[in-house]
């Protein structure tokens, strides 16, 4: 890993050269009164003064609906379009949090868990992310108890820490890294040898992994679900704005001669998630799916993928309509 | 104006089987002449026609719709009619809300008895389409693939 | 994939001529799931039906798609064919290529991609359509017949005679109708009362007929075979089964000034009456609004004089309710008054008179006794002119349909006055001699050669009074427009005929359409002319437009055979084109959630709570469900069904989603 | 302060009802909460704060089973619960509802009309949220409001928690998980966000008690609550019916008067 500086105007014209070299660039927007992650042409735009996007980066590196394969039939063939990874566009992801950046790991874990997924593999190929650490954060924040830290690297190219000057210490980590530094390094001075730790949000772990895994193993029956989950109403919010929850749906598209086959977000919240044919619902109750989803998260992925479903964003806490707040439920589960 | 540059608008009409369809029956006794841009689609009765038919309509690229059935109180069920006038007046204000352009849509009455009417409804109503031009705007979102290239 | 049949009808040129049926087969063939097209000159024809069974044979068909005329025409014909064929009737639609195409639209490429469309639209249907069972229902043999004019009192004897109840509600206190009012009828000038009272006498005779006079249908409910009829007796005032019909209190009754109705307000009646010496039954009413003692309280002569004492005072309306399986619509007409007429004097003209009153003047039985006198003065007037199309054919006037009697009677007035006044003399004014009909022509003819009743081609722009006498002033067209005057003693105007009173409240109590004039529409000008569009529901005479005697006998018995016919089975099997609530396999048992919005959007209360009930008896849901015998399958509650539980057969979602998908994916 | 928690606790311990649906604190604010036992009870809370719709529960079977429970409702939900009724989709020997009314007096009802009576009192009107913004809308002309709910529009992911949060969105299968035909595309993509939302504002028409809970509840905030009550004012002089106020008969598209509207007819 290498480290450098970065002046203040440094930072601006190394961004316009990373717009002008063509790249599409995603990065958190002030807009109708939400912070979210829009494609942006100048640094202006991108917001500050904020805690967390309201939804994932995710949501900038797939589409909600992706076509698999698309297909024709003119007199009597078939002419299929697969998806081609090329047709990815090169994409830097800016001012990610790292609790974002770390969201990729357990993504590729389950898109490549048998047979690699090409898609979700071309994406990650196509971007380039660059995180900034976190000078601050909130309540529904736990990344420290999820194996991440405001200033968490993994899963990023770059990561850059704000520093008071307008600066900031740079830290490259990737090949791709490297290659958006070269599009101007001439803005890139030595370390000045600045203490990251000093500019990073104090956030105490709120709960032990360890701990909650191993209550979790015992917990499948438990009473717990229920009485947590009575409130939930069963809506998606908090899968959507997930940064790790990779559930999805295939569905045709078709209109007479044509049509495709498209991949477009799901969650196991929902009642129809799990519905059989038969009319049959092994997770019938909503009280199964919050199981689901919390074990999924912090017992079978672990378990299986060996990483945690988890990176702590908080934002399922935040969008919930009914205020299910997982670092709530989780230190709850912890103690019992 | 030569023929290549004047705008066919597709138009699909929404008709009840006891009325307007009967009427456009009377039209062609009547050999009166009407554009061939519009195409019935039959149903029982006006109260039978969903909405929705009209939304996938404009997103399936029709310029414009027609739903007509019979006049008040001579609904062949009695009452469907006024049913479907209620709908009426509720979507075209959603739609209206919604910035959905209202005037493509032609609600009418016409009875068996008024085949001239419905020749002349089809007319006026693909001249109006015609003059409003084909209704990409909305057709435009109808494909998300389009609104990301448009995104990126 | 499914395996459609696509026949293209030429319907002689009708079709060929403007769409290139060829290129429309030839497309078509090449579509997804199509297995046969072929076009054809007639399909209709014996050799095209068999075309069609044939394929459906050979081509294991599964669904058949007939380019033609319009389904109201021909449907039938060609499910009943693929039926005979071992294809299920309802896996057969038909694309209207003639009344929406080929008629509508010239020689073109956009009418034969029109008529392409159609096709592939009705294709697309097909492949979702289900193969249908009719439904079966019981028949309630027993006829209402509305209306007891010749037209009723025809077809309630027709029916009657076929050995089934009828039940014949009259509105006044005695059938008869206009017939009975009557002097002669033309051609043959035998006396109408002679040919009608002993018809009139067998209606109230017969064992099958139940007669309801001062009656008015209050409502119907329900469907063909099997409806609910409520009729309201307006009271009489006087008890029939005890009243002989002497007539006493009739004599007595001090109110004597009321102009009678059945004279057409040229004579009077009094307020306890019959409304004439033949009236059936020969049983008086009291007429409220006039009579003494309901206006004042106190007179009750009549009950003094009533030997029966058959007065029933306090007696109030009532309500009875029948139930029936068809009926026969024979409200008959109406004609316009000289009130109409500002040009000739708003009926202020006491010597102006309509068709209808002089009918009276020449009437035996009428106030004058049969002798034609003015009502002015008494005088026997000896110039007369009649007006023909006074209102009818006049657009202006907001009638401009013909009233076809008029033509007929004007001449017999002529003759009938030329017979009673023999120095009188008589002119007609007309627009055309409309005079179709067996003997109609030669009638006239005698009544302008032999009886010397002169006719003139023009219209009469005026008719105004001076010194006593009534001028007439017109022009002679064929004289090249030569202005005519003529110093009449009467004038007697042919006034339009004109849907009855209270026919448009009518025709929506029982769901019938009827035309821009406030006639009933029969379901089909040529084909359905005493069918209504509505099931069960028939019509008979002046009604469903002017008509004369014969017409309106003829089209009664019409009407009593489809009565008959229905009558002649006890199950009626009727289209399954109905509203159905989905079922599906517990744990979900439908997607209807039960909150019967559809109750409240039905307008035949064909909703229905279903209970489900788990093994141990216990209530799980409650749905709706759709009454078969009562859904007439106007699938209001599709439409408005927000978890689309409801669905109905032949417009199905899946159907009509196809089609429009059709009509626009290309 | 009202008895709320004793009358809870006395309800339970008595038998009462077995479930008491009401608020507690949360983490930001009000919560549902669901009591079974006097002692829980003890968190039940009732004051201005407390904003979800609880009657959204009243349907779910899961939750309140076959036996007699109780819910705390505010205005709002009081009026989604005389909807609920109206619907068929709730018995009154089976629901207690509790509120407590301005003067801060603990109110009970069982009957439909006993809440028509308590609602009648409280008139429905825009909250400044809502003024502001439908004033907004309503300022545009139409290309502009194609324009602002497309842009609205593109950002909603289909989770539907717009259908989830609203008590009256209780169908057991939802139009838009009908697949023959499928007319509504299930991804999230701006026309199909659209026909969904429109979809939803017909299915409300008449029946929107414009609780909110719908715009609450949206993730990317998305004013969807504004479609359904602008719709609900809108109509409501129409269809002579008074906002928020729903009475036992039909709904305003099953029923209709002889001279609706119709200059827009030819």
């Amino acid at each position: 890993m290498e480290v450098k500086y970065i002046s203040e105007g440094g930072i601006e014209q190394w961004f316009k050269i990373i717009v002008d070299s063509g790249k599409r660039v995603y990065a958190p927007v002030n807009a109708r009164g939400q912070v979210d992650f829009k494609l942006v042409k100048n640094l202006g735009e991108v917001a500050s003064e904020y805690i967390q996007t309201t939804q994932s980066v995710k949501a900038s590196v797939y589409q909600k609906a992706e076509v698999l394969f698309s297909y024709e039939k003119v007199n009597g063939k078939v002419e299929l379009k697969d998806f081609d990874p090329e047709s990815v566009p090169e994409t830097v992801l800016w001012k990610v949090h790292p609790c974002d950046a770390a969201g990729f790991k357990p993504l590729s874990a389950i898109f490549n868990w048998d047979t690699p997924d090409k898609m979700h593999n071309a994406h990650l190929v196509k971007t380039t992310i660059v995180s900034f650490s976190c000078p601050a954060s909130d309540e529904s924040c736990f990344c420290s108890s999820v194996n991440g830290s405001p200033g968490n690297t993994a899963g990023s190219d770059i990561q850059l820490t704000m520093l008071p000057d307008g600066g900031a210490i740079v830290e490259i980590f990737t090949i791709k890294g490297e290659a958006l530094i070269a599009l101007m390094p001439s803005v890139f001075e030595a370390d000045k040898g600045e203490d990251k730790q000093k500019y990073l949000a104090v956030l105490p772990a709120k709960f032990n992994l360890e701990e909650v895994n191993a209550k979790l193993n015992k917990a499948f029956d438990s009473t717990v679900w229920k009485e947590q989950s009575e409130r939930c109403i069963g809506c998606g919010a908090c899968a959507f704005v997930c940064p790790t929850c990779a559930c999805f749906d295939i569905q045709e598209d078709a209109h007479g001669s044509k049509g495709r086959r498209i991949r477009c977000w799901d969650a196991c919240g929902f009642g129809l998630f799990t519905l059989h044919t038969s009319g049959h619902n092994p997770r019938e109750h909503q009280s199964q799916r919050w199981r689901q989803r919390i074990l999924h998260k912090f017992s079978y992925m672990p378990e299986r993928l060996s990483v945690v479903g988890c990176t702590g964003c908080g934002r399922c806490s935040r969008a919930c309509p009914v205020d299910m707040n997982i670092l709530e439920h989780i230190t709850s589960i912890a103690a019992q | 104006m030569s023929t290549e540059t004047v705008f066919e608008p597709k138009i699909v009409a929404f008709v009840c089987n006891w009325c307007t369809y009967a009427g456009a029956d009377l039209t062609g006794t009547s050999r009166l002449k009407y554009a061939t841009n519009v195409k019935i689609v039959r149903f029982p009765c006006t109260g039978r026609i969903d909405f929705l038919l009209l939304l996938k309509s404009f997103a399936q690229g029709a310029d414009g719709i027609i739903v007509s059935g019979c006049h008040p109180n001579d609904c062949h069920y009695t009452s469907g009619n006024f049913h479907a006038r209620r709908r009426w007046i509720a979507f075209r204000s959603l739609l209206d809300m919604m910035g959905i352009d209202v005037q493509r849509i032609q609600y009418s009455w016409v009875s068996a008895a008024e085949g001239s009417k419905w020749a002349d409804l089809v007319n006026t109503t693909v001249a109006n389409i015609r003059a409003l031009g084909p209704y990409t705007e909305y057709r435009k979102v109808a494909d998300y693939l389009e609104k990301e290239e448009q995104n990126a | 994939m499914s395996k459609i049949g696509v026949f293209i009808c030429h319907c002689g040129e009708n079709i060929s001529a403007t769409v290139d049926v060829e290129r429309v087969a030839r497309e078509i063939g090449g579509m997804e799931g199509v297995a046969h097209a072929i076009d054809y000159k007639y399909m209709c024809s014996d050799p095209g039906q068999t075309f069609i069974k044939e394929a459906i044979k050979k081509y294991d068909l599964d669904g058949v798609v007939v380019g033609a005329c319009s389904p109201r025409m021909h449907e039938p014909t060609f499910r009943k064919a693929c039926a005979e064929a071992g294809l299920n009737s309802y896996l057969c639609e038909m694309a209207n290529l003639r009344e929406h195409c080929s008629w509508v639209h010239e020689k073109s490429e956009e009418t034969t991609e029109k008529a392409i469309d159609l096709v592939k639209m009705l294709v697309q249907k097909v492949k979702k359509n289900k193969a249908l069972e009719s439904i079966k229902v019981p028949v309630t043999k027993k006829a209402l017949v509305i209306g007891g004019g010749i037209a009723g009192i025809q077809a309630s004897l027709d029916i009657a005679n076929t050995g089934h109840q009828v039940i014949l509600v009259e509105r006044d206190p005695s059938i008869g109708g206009h017939m009975s009012q009557l002097s002669e009828t033309f051609p043959t000038l035998d006396c109408s009362q002679c040919i009608l009272t002993p018809r009139m006498v067998e209606v109230a005779q017969h064992p099958n007929i139940k007669l309801y006079t001062y009656a008015e249908l209050e409502s119907l409910e329900g469907f063909i075979g099997n409806f609910t009829a409520k009729i309201r007796l307006k009271a009489k005032s006087v008890n029939y089964s005890t009243c002989t019909g002497c007539g006493a209190c009739i004599q007595k009754c001090p109110v004597k000034k009321i102009p009678s109705e059945f004279n057409a307000g040229l004579g009077v009646r009094t307020a306890i009456y019959v409304p004439f010496p033949q009236a059936v039954p020969n049983k008086p009413v009291i007429d409220r609004i006039n009579c003494n003692y309901y206006k004042r309280g106190a007179c009750k002569i009549c009950e003094k004089t009533c030997q029966v004492g058959s007065i029933e005072w306090d007696k109030e309306d009532e309500i009875i309710s029948e139930q029936i399986g068809a009926v026969v619509l024979a409200t008959g007409f109406d004609v316009k008054g000289t009130d109409f007429f500002p040009e000739y004097g708003y009926g202020k003209f006491k010597d102006v008179l309509t068709g209808l009153q002089f009918e009276r003047l020449a009437s035996a039985s009428g106030p004058t006794l049969g002798e034609i006198r003015r009502p002015s003065d008494g005088a026997i007037p000896k110039k007369i002119v009649f007006i023909a199309c006074a209102g009818s054919r006049d657009p202006a006037k907001g009638i401009p349909y013909c009233s076809k009697i008029c033509c007929m009677y004007t001449a017999k007035h002529a003759m009938l006055y030329q017979h009673k006044v023999h120095d009188g003399e008589s002119t007609v004014f007309y627009m055309d001699i409309r005079a179709g009909g067996k003997n109609y022509e030669e009638f006239v003819r005698r009544a302008i050669e032999e009886d010397t009743v002169n006719y003139i081609r023009g219209r009469v722009a005026r008719v105004y009074e001076k010194d006593g006498k009534l001028i007439v002033k017109g022009v002679d067209t064929l004289l090249g427009g030569q202005q005519v005057e003529i110093e009449a003693d009467m004038v007697v105007l042919a006034t339009a005929g004109v849907a009855n009173c209270g026919s448009e409240q009518l025709a929506q109590k029982l769901h019938v359409s009827y035309d821009p004039y406030h006639f009933f529409a029969e379901a089909h000008p040529k084909l359905k002319p005493v069918e209504t569009n509505t099931a069960g529901i028939f019509l008979a005479g002046a009604c469903q437009a002017p008509k004369d005697i014969p017409e309106t006998v003829g089209m009664a018995s019409g009407a009593a055979v489809k009565v008959a016919a229905l009558f002649s089975k006890d199950e009626l099997v009727r289209e399954p084109i109905i509203a159905v609530v989905n079922r599906l396999a517990p744990p979900l048992y439908s997607t209807c959630v039960g909150c019967f919005m559809c109750e409240t959007a039905c307008p035949y209360n064909a909703i229905e709570h279903e209970e489900i009930k788990g093994r141990d008896g216990s209530l799980i849901r409650t749905i709706a469900k759709v009454n078969e015998g009562l859904c007439q399958g106007c699938g209001t509650c599709v439409a408005f069904c927000r978890s689309k539980s409801i669905d109905i057969q032949g417009y199905t979602n899946e159907q009509v989603y196809a089609e429009v998908m059709s009509l626009l994916n290309d | 302060m009202h008895n709320l928690r004793e009358r809870a606790a006395a309800l339970l311990s008595e038998g009462t009802v077995s479930l008491i649906i009401g608020y507690e604190e949360g983490t930001k604010r009000p919560r549902p909460l669901f009591c079974r036992d006097s002692q829980t009870a003890q968190k039940l809370i009732f004051d201005s704060r407390c904003f979800h719709n609880l009657a959204v529960y009243i349907t779910k079977k899961e939750l309140v089973g076959k036996e007699r429970f109780a819910v705390t409702a505010t205005i709002s939900s009081l009026r989604s619960i005389m909807q609920l009724y109206v619907e068929n989709q709730l018995n009154e020997d089976q629901v207690l509802i509790l509120t407590v009314d301005p003067t801060g007096e603990l109110k009970e009802f069982v009957t439909f009309e006993e809440i028509s009576a308590y609602v009648q009192q409280f008139e429905l009107k825009r909250g400044e949220r809502e003024q502001v913004i439908l004033s907004k809308i309503e300022a545009m002309n139409r290309e502009e409001r194609w324009k602002f709910w497309m842009e609205e529009m593109s950002q909603c992911v289909k989770c539907y928690a717009c259908r989830a949060a609203c008590p009256l969105c209780y169908c057991s299968k939802c139009v838009v998980e009908v697949n023959r035909p499928q007319w509504i595309n299930p991804w999230p993509a701006p026309l199909a966000n659209m026909e969904w939302h429109i979809n939803r504002a017909m299915h409300m028409v008449g029946r929107c008690t414009a609780c909110g809970a719908c715009g609450d509840a949206c993730p990317v905030g998305i004013p969807i609550d504004l479609i359904t009550r602008k719709m609900m004012e809108d109509l409501a002089p129409e269809f002579d019916y008074i906002p928020g106020f729903p009475v036992k008969k039909g709904n305003a598209l099953s029923t209709w008067k002889l001279d609706d509207r119709e200059q827009f007819i030819r």
